[in-house]
């Protein structure tokens, strides 16, 4: 082929990097606006620090202590920045063009942060399980690597062993979500997916209770994990190989024709719509993973039912956010050109995955598959915000998001309350008459329910009616409807679990409710308070949403 | 900035509400009171409200209120009534202190020893009574916030909200006669209010994509969408604002079904028989008296006042469906075998009057129709509150369990009477006036419709009368012989009930002069005229 | 030799790999493929970085090998883990939790 | 004076109010002031009366405005009155039998325990029926229109505990309900045609709109007329409605209740004169209802309920008349008023029977009962002279008036009325002597049967004192009884003469219903001479079967004829197999169909989600190598739909 033939194109790879290394500059830094990520990694670092020189006893506090500060200082520089106009008019391009500093990126960074800290807390909550041997303990395995009801694990539980290191873990996805979606590059994009999953990984096999199922659910999530980003790294090969560069901008003014110079050497590649569609729709499935659409959702009911309670409820949320930030930049950003071509596609996915997480989870039997199908049909819907391609549509994924996670890691912190002998008891027969033993419980339960099924004054209702109203101005009626009629559908079961709760006679050997300590309370408490404002005065959120919702590019 | 009346008739019972819910467990009767009293300062509310209405203002709402809520949609915290509405507010208000204190015992633990199980698993924190009187109120307040929204998305979001306290009423407080056993009462009873909920959820989300649609409609031709009413009138009116033929069917459709499953109109209405027949009696009123009064009163405000076009092109189907509403709950009434079921079913048959009223687009049509609101509210807790009254006597919805109560309980079965005569509109009571403007009102338009539609009333007297024979008559059956007749309480209920029955059929000037300036309204948003008698007399009389 | 057919290669891997995943059941194996589907996309990389002539995929490719270094640290931790409890490495064997 | 003329409705409906509400200390005293009431109202019309003779014939219509009822835009009713001649006339009959029957009921319930109550309702009955003759327009005049229908209903049924009672009061009500469709309909034609439904600017409007619109409306009035005075085919609450206590009977299915549907169309006699369709309807209606309830009469055996089918028959009269338009106007009237008063007596004379034989209500288990209650035997023997039309008696004048209009109505269409009224004469005569002979002639059979266990009508404490199974002791009823039997009877004797002489009946009525000599082909004499020919058949016959040979005290089966008249010639079996049974098919199939198709599209919708759930849900089968699949899958598919979208 000739592009091959041309040797200048090839050599002058070596004579550039030979001839002049005083023309290396080094890179520029805007450390001030990566703040937020730093922070939070360097806590993690901090923490990795902690588990290895102080004693074991002293270690709890410390990293405790560590993430509730890193965290909150992390998100004490996202406020910083966005007042300081780092949102609107001063948005920019940081670190060499790997990562955005905007509107949207800091909102869900926020976003991310605020889960994150309730996250925490439920991470770190130690009055649910019975004290043993003395020590009280939290939801994570005394000893991970000991097997499951063998001597080691005994003379770990007995030793009162536990598993601190889940706190730099958790610090360690935080910081590879906050990169996610501000991330400006491809590269950046598939690092930062890594950098919060593998911890994710390793954190659904801490389970105290049921270690089997809880190991069973992180070689599942690893396995698929690492088979999507695969595709995704793939689908990234493949796009830089279309556009020549992995950087946003570039591909997008490539895609958009911009860049008119093009060698015919590259004639190949260059420009080849091919590789930008194999190569975008196989970014788009590796980001589609991570979200729970439809046809890639099979790995949610299994790890959110296997992964600890904590895990699952900061999976569910800060997961999804991410995820969705950085599928809104992919699409907004990157192909918005191609919008004719993706729009379709995703509305097919939109559809099936409102309509499949909604009738299948209609049968489920266990409250923690319950709500990961549930959450299956809820990214259908903000996918429905998504495919607006308005600035409502943005707007509105970003408030749908921040609604949704709390309700989400406060239905979590709830199920965590429920035992009984075997740990959770998260089958829903065992949940009869839960509502008339501790109405408390019931109610906070049956509101987070309600919000999920998008009852008015609830966050849910503000989110879903800011979603299909993006969604209809941006000419997506039909969704519209598919959307309403799902959220039938979905109402059916949310429904089914407060009959179940308030109208059905307790069981006498029923599980109990733990008193959680301030933490899960907190937890707990904050999901309603959210659930509740957003639902009754949305107003500020909106704005800022709106506020938040352009791309810098 | 005056007092803002409207919200304040609806803060009171929401105050009443957490004020019940806080009572510790142990009060009942406390709370019974706390209840009671809210309610009732609920109705001081509303009749000072109605006093300060003024019928014959040239504005289109009063007492309205006006604060900004989510800009962002569009949406604005409004409130105003228009002479329709204040009543309909007043009957809310009029109501709930009666459903209060019928269902006074309804949601005491039951009288037999607890099941010892049950009481320690529940560590005594599940307080029932409190949460029923809780519940009561807060249905009350959120409808009497829908019907003084005047922002369709306020609207709606008490239209929906509304749903889950009625809900668990329903689920939660069951009717304790009636199956076989506790198991069977237990799911007959989580069946209806399941089957309450998603209906009007399933109706309410499709009148979502509807308000949706709506927004997308008036941000695409206003520049920023908006929801008041008052706004898209005068848009509407300038012309700044047109939708499309289509469009606005479609919109129309969406309201309209919201509001077709909570009147109930056929044949969308099988919820209804379940969770009046599964609820105790005070809840079935508040179901069948208030709650799905706001189906018909939207109908009225919201489908004909945003789309009239749409409305009179849907009206023949409408009218039919309305029609066939009438005779079809009527004669299901005459099949049923339970009691409360039958007032369900009759109540079916009564809304379709209702709908039939204000679909017929006369002045007497639609001043029946809102009339008939307000009577069949009364009318209707009448009867049911004594039903319940003697359901709770003989622990038996069924019909076939009852025989010769006029023998053992004389009142009751007086009551019980009057509450039938005024379900099938003996003139001389509320509803006869109402049935019959409907009636004339349709006739004048559409006379074939007007005349199936009065066979409608010998049906209901053969339901209301066979029901009365089959219990109230014959020989005393086992099980009633030692019936108590009507307490102090349960007279404090139906009597003045039945003496607003007995006022408004002879004096219905105070609420006709009330909605009248309403419905001339409606009938000039739709723009049509009633129609002209072939001979008008009156000019005659008037030369005279 | 023409850049373009070391794509194709890449290709090839990349389907054996995901082949692999689709087929093998023992999860060190199914592992192994992932990581052969990730050595495709790097072929991919210097293949379309010596085509374009810049050094974005040669870098994208060294991340990579980093990556999945990571992954297999944490990957075999968790073979290995659920190997010692259920003396078996098979992927088909971990399906306690369905529907 | 016009201002008195509410005080008519609302004297005995504050004594409904108080008796009905007041409880039980009203027990003791209630029924004399439910008779105060009642008598205070007929006070009320007599010195309306007065008032009204005073004023010039054309001006005697009087009228009060109370207020404004309903007011909706374009709608206008009121609750106001107008005492014309016509109202002046029921007001009085209905007030003065009404008085004497509360007066006779005083007695007649001495022994039941929910007397007050009974006293309620017959105030109550009292005021709606004054409405009803008083109203100024349709919509007032339906309001008293249903309710007498209510008090008909609740006083038929007062012996509630008798399942037969509680049906039979059901049926009233409902068989009236049809015909109240009927008014309804009728006002709302009013109402659409001349914006009003006021007696005054209708009836005078009536020469500006088409012919078909009257029609409608007539027939519509008919067929509420047929349902409130139990004219074909609606009659057949009547004969159960006898079910009521006697008092009952007499009042409001004798003299008053049953004929506001002769009331109704009179009124109405405008509207009827331009509809001749409409008229031609009313005289069939009338002329078929007179033979039929006359041939039921022939064959009762129930002392009420002969007396029933010949009521339904004598209305047949009125309405007939009626039906002929200013011919028969005021004939009907007078026929209704004299029949008032020998119906009224007949029908207490029957309850003073009873009342004395335990209850009994079977003539064939009489006989011979002259000697035991001597002025029940005067005073109905009175009676039956009026009503078969014994010259000089009251019911001879008014019968004989309205068979002559009948012949005047002209054609071959007066000949067959004609014919039709005095056949029924004749067997008006065969039917009402049978009742007097069986009753009161003829051995004492009562002394056999007294095995039979009585049916009591009254309330039980009452049948026990007078023993279930002994035998009668006929005695005399006590004076509150007999003296309204007494009055009566002289209305009986006298008022058809009073009103004749001079036609003063016909020249009071006139200036409101106007009156028309018609023209008859057959002279005044030869109609009397043929009536009282017939009559004297009649007797005859009925002497021949009856009198000369001794009764059966068990029916003997009788002619086919005979046996369909037992049950009302089959009209019961009719409604029975047609609209009972047909509609029982009808809601219990509606009831299947609202459970299994409109319920079960529902439930069946719910079942496939979950069934497509259950099927969807097997997808998920836990091994991560087939999650592997449908990631591949989805990537394909994905990939493919970009490509194609292009493609497209």
């Amino acid at each position: 082929m000739s592009a091959v033939a041309d040797p200048v194109t090839v050599h002058s790879l070596w004579t550039m990097a030979a001839e002049s290394p005083d023309k290396f500059k080094a890179p520029d830094i805007e450390y001030g606006q990566l703040a937020p990520t730093l922070i939070v990694i360097g806590a993690a670092i901090v923490g990795v620090l902690i588990e290895a020189l102080l004693p074991r006893k002293a270690r709890y506090g410390a990293q405790l202590f560590t993430s509730v500060l890193g965290i909150a200082a992390a998100f004490a520089a996202v406020i910083g920045l966005a007042v300081g106009d780092y949102g609107t008019s001063k948005a920019r391009i940081a670190a060499e063009g790997a990562i955005a500093v905007d509107g949207p990126a800091l909102f869900l960074q926020g976003t991310i942060l605020l889960v994150s800290l309730v996250a925490v807390f439920t991470f770190a909550e130690r009055r649910l399980d019975p004290v043993a041997h003395g020590n009280r303990v939290d939801s994570f395995a005394a000893q991970a690597a000991a097997v499951p009801g063998g001597d080691a694990e005994k003379e770990a539980t007995k030793a009162g062993f536990t598993t601190t290191e889940v706190f730099p873990l958790l610090l360690f996805a935080v910081g590879g979500m906050l990169v996610f979606p501000a991330a400006n590059d491809l590269l950046t994009l598939f690092i930062a997916l890594e950098v919060f999953s593998l911890p994710l990984y390793v954190l659904c096999a801490l389970a105290r209770r049921q270690r089997l199922v809880s190991q069973e659910a992180a070689v599942k999530y690893f396995l698929l994990g690492a088979f999507s980003s695969a595709f995704l790294l793939f689908g990234i090969a493949l796009l830089y190989g279309y556009a020549g560069s992995v950087t946003y901008g570039r591909i997008a003014d490539v895609v958009d024709g911009e860049v008119a110079d093009i060698t015919p050497a590259l004639a190949q590649t260059m420009g080849n719509d091919a590789l930008l569609l194999i190569g975008g729709a196989m970014v788009l499935m590796g980001l589609l993973f991570k979200i729970g659409a439809v046809p890639f959702h099979m790995w949610t009911p299994d790890v959110y039912q296997g992964a600890p309670t904590p895990v699952t409820g900061f999976m569910a949320a800060a997961t999804k956010v991410a995820a969705f930030g950085a599928l809104l930049r992919l699409l907004y950003v990157v192909l918005p050109g191609l919008r004719w071509d993706w729009r379709p596609v995703m509305w097919g996915v939109a559809i099936v995955t409102m309509l499949a997480g909604a009738i299948v989870a209609v049968t489920q039997t266990d409250v923690k598959r319950l709500l990961a199908y549930s959450s299956i049909a809820h990214a259908g819907f903000i996918l429905a915000g998504v495919i607006a391609t308005n600035e409502e549509g943005v707007s509105s994924v970003l408030f749908y998001l921040g609604a949704y996670s709390f309700v989400t890691l406060g239905a979590f912190a709830v199920v965590t309350l429920v035992r009984d002998a075997g740990g959770e008891a998260t089958h829903l027969s065992k949940w009869a008459g839960l509502g008339r033993r501790s109405p408390l419980v019931g109610a906070v339960f049956a509101v987070f329910l309600l919000a999920f099924a998008g009852i008015p004054l609830t966050s849910g209702f503000a989110g879903k009616f800011a979603v299909f109203k993006a969604a209809a101005e941006g000419g997506a009626g039909a969704l519209v409807v598919v959307g309403v009629v799902s959220s039938a559908i979905a109402a059916f079961f949310y429904i089914r679990v407060i009959v179940l709760m308030f109208f059905s006679e307790p069981r006498a050997d029923g599980p109990t409710v733990a008193v959680p300590s301030v933490l899960t309370s907190s937890a707990i408490a904050i999901g309603v308070a959210v659930t509740l404002v957003l639902g009754i005065a949305p107003q500020y959120f909106l704005e800022l949403a709106g506020d938040a919702g352009v791309f810098v590019r | 900035m005056s007092f803002p009346l409207l919200t304040a008739t609806a803060v009171a019972p929401a105050v009443g509400a957490v004020a019940v819910a806080a009572v510790p467990a142990a009060q009942r009767t406390l709370a019974k009171w706390v209840a009671l009293l809210f309610s009732l300062a609920t109705l001081v509310l509303a009749a000072v409200a109605l006093v300060r209405f003024d019928p014959d203002s040239e504005d289109p709402y009063q007492l309205t209120e006006s604060h900004a809520w989510i800009a962002d949609f569009g949406v604005r915290y409004e409130l105003g009534v228009d002479g329709i509405g204040v009543v309909l507010v007043g009957l809310t208000a009029l109501l709930v202190p009666f459903v209060v204190l019928a269902g006074w015992h309804d949601a005491d633990p039951p009288a037999g020893a607890p099941d010892a199980a049950t009481q320690s698993v529940t560590h005594g924190r599940w307080r029932p009574t409190q949460g029923f009187f809780a519940l009561i109120l807060m249905v009350e307040a959120m409808v009497i916030l829908s019907f003084a929204a005047t922002d369709v998305f306020l609207f709606y979001v008490f239209f929906e909200a509304m749903l889950i306290p009625m809900y668990f009423l329903i689920g939660g407080f069951g009717d304790r006669a009636g199956h076989k056993n506790e198991q069977e009462t237990a799911t007959q009873r989580s069946y209806a209010a399941v089957k309450f909920l998603l209906y009007n959820l399933a109706g309410g989300l499709i009148m979502l994509a509807a308000v949706i649609g709506l927004y997308a409609v008036t941000a695409d031709d206003l520049g920023s969408g908006t929801f008041s009413l008052q706004q898209i009138a005068e848009a509407r009116a300038s012309g700044e604002l047109s939708i499309s033929t289509n469009t606005e069917r479609l919109l129309f459709l969406g309201f309209f079904f919201a509001f077709a499953v909570k009147a109930p109109l056929w044949p969308l209405h099988t919820w209804l028989p379940n969770a009046m027949g599964e609820s105790t009696a005070p809840v079935a009123v508040l179901i069948t008296a208030v709650v799905d009064k706001v189906g018909t009163f939207a109908m009225l405000r919201y489908c004909l006042h945003l789309f009239p076009e749409a409305s009179k092109w849907a009206t023949p189907v409408i009218l039919v469906l309305a029609v066939i509403s009438i005779l079809y709950g009527a004669l299901l009434a005459v099949g049923q075998r339970d009691i409360k079921r039958l007032v369900a079913y009759a109540s079916i048959s009564h809304f379709g009057f209702i709908i039939l009223g204000i679909f017929a687009m006369t002045s007497q049509g639609q001043s029946g129709a809102t009339l008939y609101m307000v009577n069949h509210g009364i009318s209707t807790a009448a009867l049911m509150l004594v039903a319940g009254f003697l359901i709770s006597r003989r622990g038996s919805r069924l019909i076939a369990d009852y025989g010769g109560v006029q023998k053992v309980a004389p009142v009751l079965a007086g009551t019980f009477l009057i509450g039938g005569l005024a379900t099938l509109s003996l003139p001389g009571l509320a509803p006869f006036i109402s049935e019959f403007l409907v009636l004339v009102g349709t006739f004048s338009r559409y006379p074939a419709i007007g005349i199936i539609a009065t066979v409608g009333i010998v049906l209901a007297a053969l339901y209301v009368l066979v029901l009365y024979q089959r219990t109230m008559t014959g020989p005393v059956k086992a099980g009633v012989e030692n019936m108590p007749d009507l307490r102090a309480r349960e007279l404090t209920v139906v009597v003045p009930l039945i003496a607003l029955l007995v006022f408004l059929g002879v004096y219905p000037k105070p609420v006709t002069e009330m909605i009248d300036p309403a419905v001339d309204r409606t009938l000039s948003v739709v723009d049509k005229q009633d129609p002209k008698p072939d001979v008008p007399v009156q000019d005659v009389e008037a030369a005279k | 030799m023409n850049p373009i057919n070391y794509l194709y290669l890449a290709a090839l891997l990349f389907t054996i790999g995901a082949a692999g995943v689709l087929l093998r059941r023992n999860a060190i194996v199914v592992f192994m493929c992932i990581e052969l589907m990730l050595n495709a996309c790097n072929l991919a990389f210097v293949s379309f970085s010596r085509m374009h002539g810049n050094l974005d995929g040669q870098i994208m490719a060294f991340f990579t090998m980093v990556v999945a270094a990571a992954e297999v640290v944490i990957g075999l931790a968790i073979i290995v883990m659920i190997f010692r409890s259920r003396h078996s490495a098979s992927v088909d064997d971990a399906s306690l939790m369905k529907l | 004076m016009e201002n008195l003329i509410g005080w008519l409705v609302a004297a005995p409906l504050l004594g409904a109010a108080v008796l009905l509400c007041g409880g039980k200390r009203l027990d003791r005293l209630g029924h004399w002031l439910g008779t105060l009431l009642a008598a205070a109202s007929f006070v009320i019309g007599v010195l309306l009366f007065v008032d009204m003779l005073g004023e010039d014939e054309h001006h005697r219509a009087m009228h009060q405005h109370l207020f404004s009822w309903i007011p909706v835009s374009g709608f206008q009713a009121d609750v106001a009155f107008q005492l014309d001649q016509l109202s002046m006339t029921f007001v009085l009959l209905i007030t003065g039998v009404g008085t004497l029957i509360h007066i006779y009921s005083v007695g007649y319930m001495e022994h039941d325990d929910r007397r007050r109550r009974f006293f309620g309702y017959l105030n109550l009955f009292l005021a709606a029926m004054l409405l009803l003759v008083i109203a100024d327009n349709y919509l007032l005049l339906y309001v008293g229109w249903e309710g007498v229908g209510l008090a008909s209903y609740l006083l038929i049924g007062f012996w509630q505990h008798k399942p037969s009672a509680a049906t039979a009061a059901k049926k009233a009500f409902l068989v009236n309900r049809v015909g109240d469709v009927g008014l309804s309909i009728a006002i709302m034609l009013m109402f659409t045609t001349f914006g009003t439904f006021t007696f005054g600017p209708v009836l005078e409007a009536t020469g500006e709109t088409g012919e078909g619109k009257l029609t409608a409306i007539g027939l519509m009035l008919l067929l509420a007329a047929c349902g409130k005075s139990a004219q074909v085919p609606l009659q057949s609450w009547l004969g159960d409605a006898m079910e009521g206590p006697t008092p009952v009977s007499a009042l409001i299915h004798a003299a008053t209740m049953v004929t506001a549907g002769v009331y109704l169309i009179t009124r109405s006699g405008a509207i009827f004169n331009a509809a001749p369709d409409a008229q031609t309807a009313v005289v069939a209606v009338g002329a078929v209802t007179l033979i039929f309830g006359a041939i039921v009469g022939c064959a009762k055996d129930d002392i009420k309920k002969a007396l029933a089918g010949s009521t339904m028959s004598q209305i047949g009269y009125m309405i007939l008349a009626a039906g002929l338009g200013p011919i028969g106007y005021v004939f009907a009237i007078m026929h209704l008023v004299t029949h008032g008063f020998f119906k009224a007596g007949l029908f207490l004379g029957a309850g003073s029977v009873m009342h004395g034989m335990n209850d009994e209500v079977d003539m064939r288990k009489y006989g011979g009962l002259r000697k035991y209650m001597p002025i029940t035997f005067i005073t109905f023997g009175l009676g039956y002279l009026a009503i078969i039309g014994f010259p000089g008696l009251s019911g001879f004048f008014s019968k004989d008036k309205i068979i002559e209009a009948a012949f005047a109505k002209g054609g071959t269409e007066g000949w067959i009325l004609g014919g039709t009224a005095l056949l029924g004469a004749a067997i008006t005569a065969y039917y009402m002597t049978r009742v007097m002979l069986l009753t009161f002639f003829g051995e004492e059979r009562w002394r056999k049967t007294a095995t039979r266990s009585p049916e009591a009508p009254s309330a039980e404490p009452a049948a026990e004192t007078r023993g279930e199974h002994a035998e009668p002791h006929p005695h005399e009823s006590p004076k509150s009884m007999t003296i309204p039997m007494i009055v009566l009877a002289f209305g009986s004797v006298f008022a058809g003469g009073l009103f004749s002489v001079g036609d003063r009946f016909v020249h009071w009525l006139e200036p409101v219903t106007g009156h028309d000599h018609g023209d008859s082909p057959l002279s005044a004499t030869t109609v009397t001479l043929s009536t009282v020919a017939v009559l004297v058949v009649g007797v005859a016959l009925a002497w021949a079967q009856y009198g000369r040979k001794p009764v059966p005290v068990v029916a003997p089966r009788g002619s086919l004829l005979t046996r369909a008249a037992r049950r009302d010639l089959l009209q019961d079996d009719f409604n029975h197999v047609v609209l009972v049974r047909g509609g029982e098919h009808l809601t219990r199939s509606l009831v299947y169909v609202d459970h299994k198709l409109v319920d079960g599209v529902v439930n069946g919708t719910a079942a496939s989600v979950g069934g497509l759930s259950g099927r969807l849900r097997r997808l998920q089968n836990g091994y991560a190598r087939s999650y592997a699949v449908s990631m591949f899958g989805g990537t394909a598919v994905l990939i493919a739909a970009t490509l194609l979208m292009r493609a497209v």
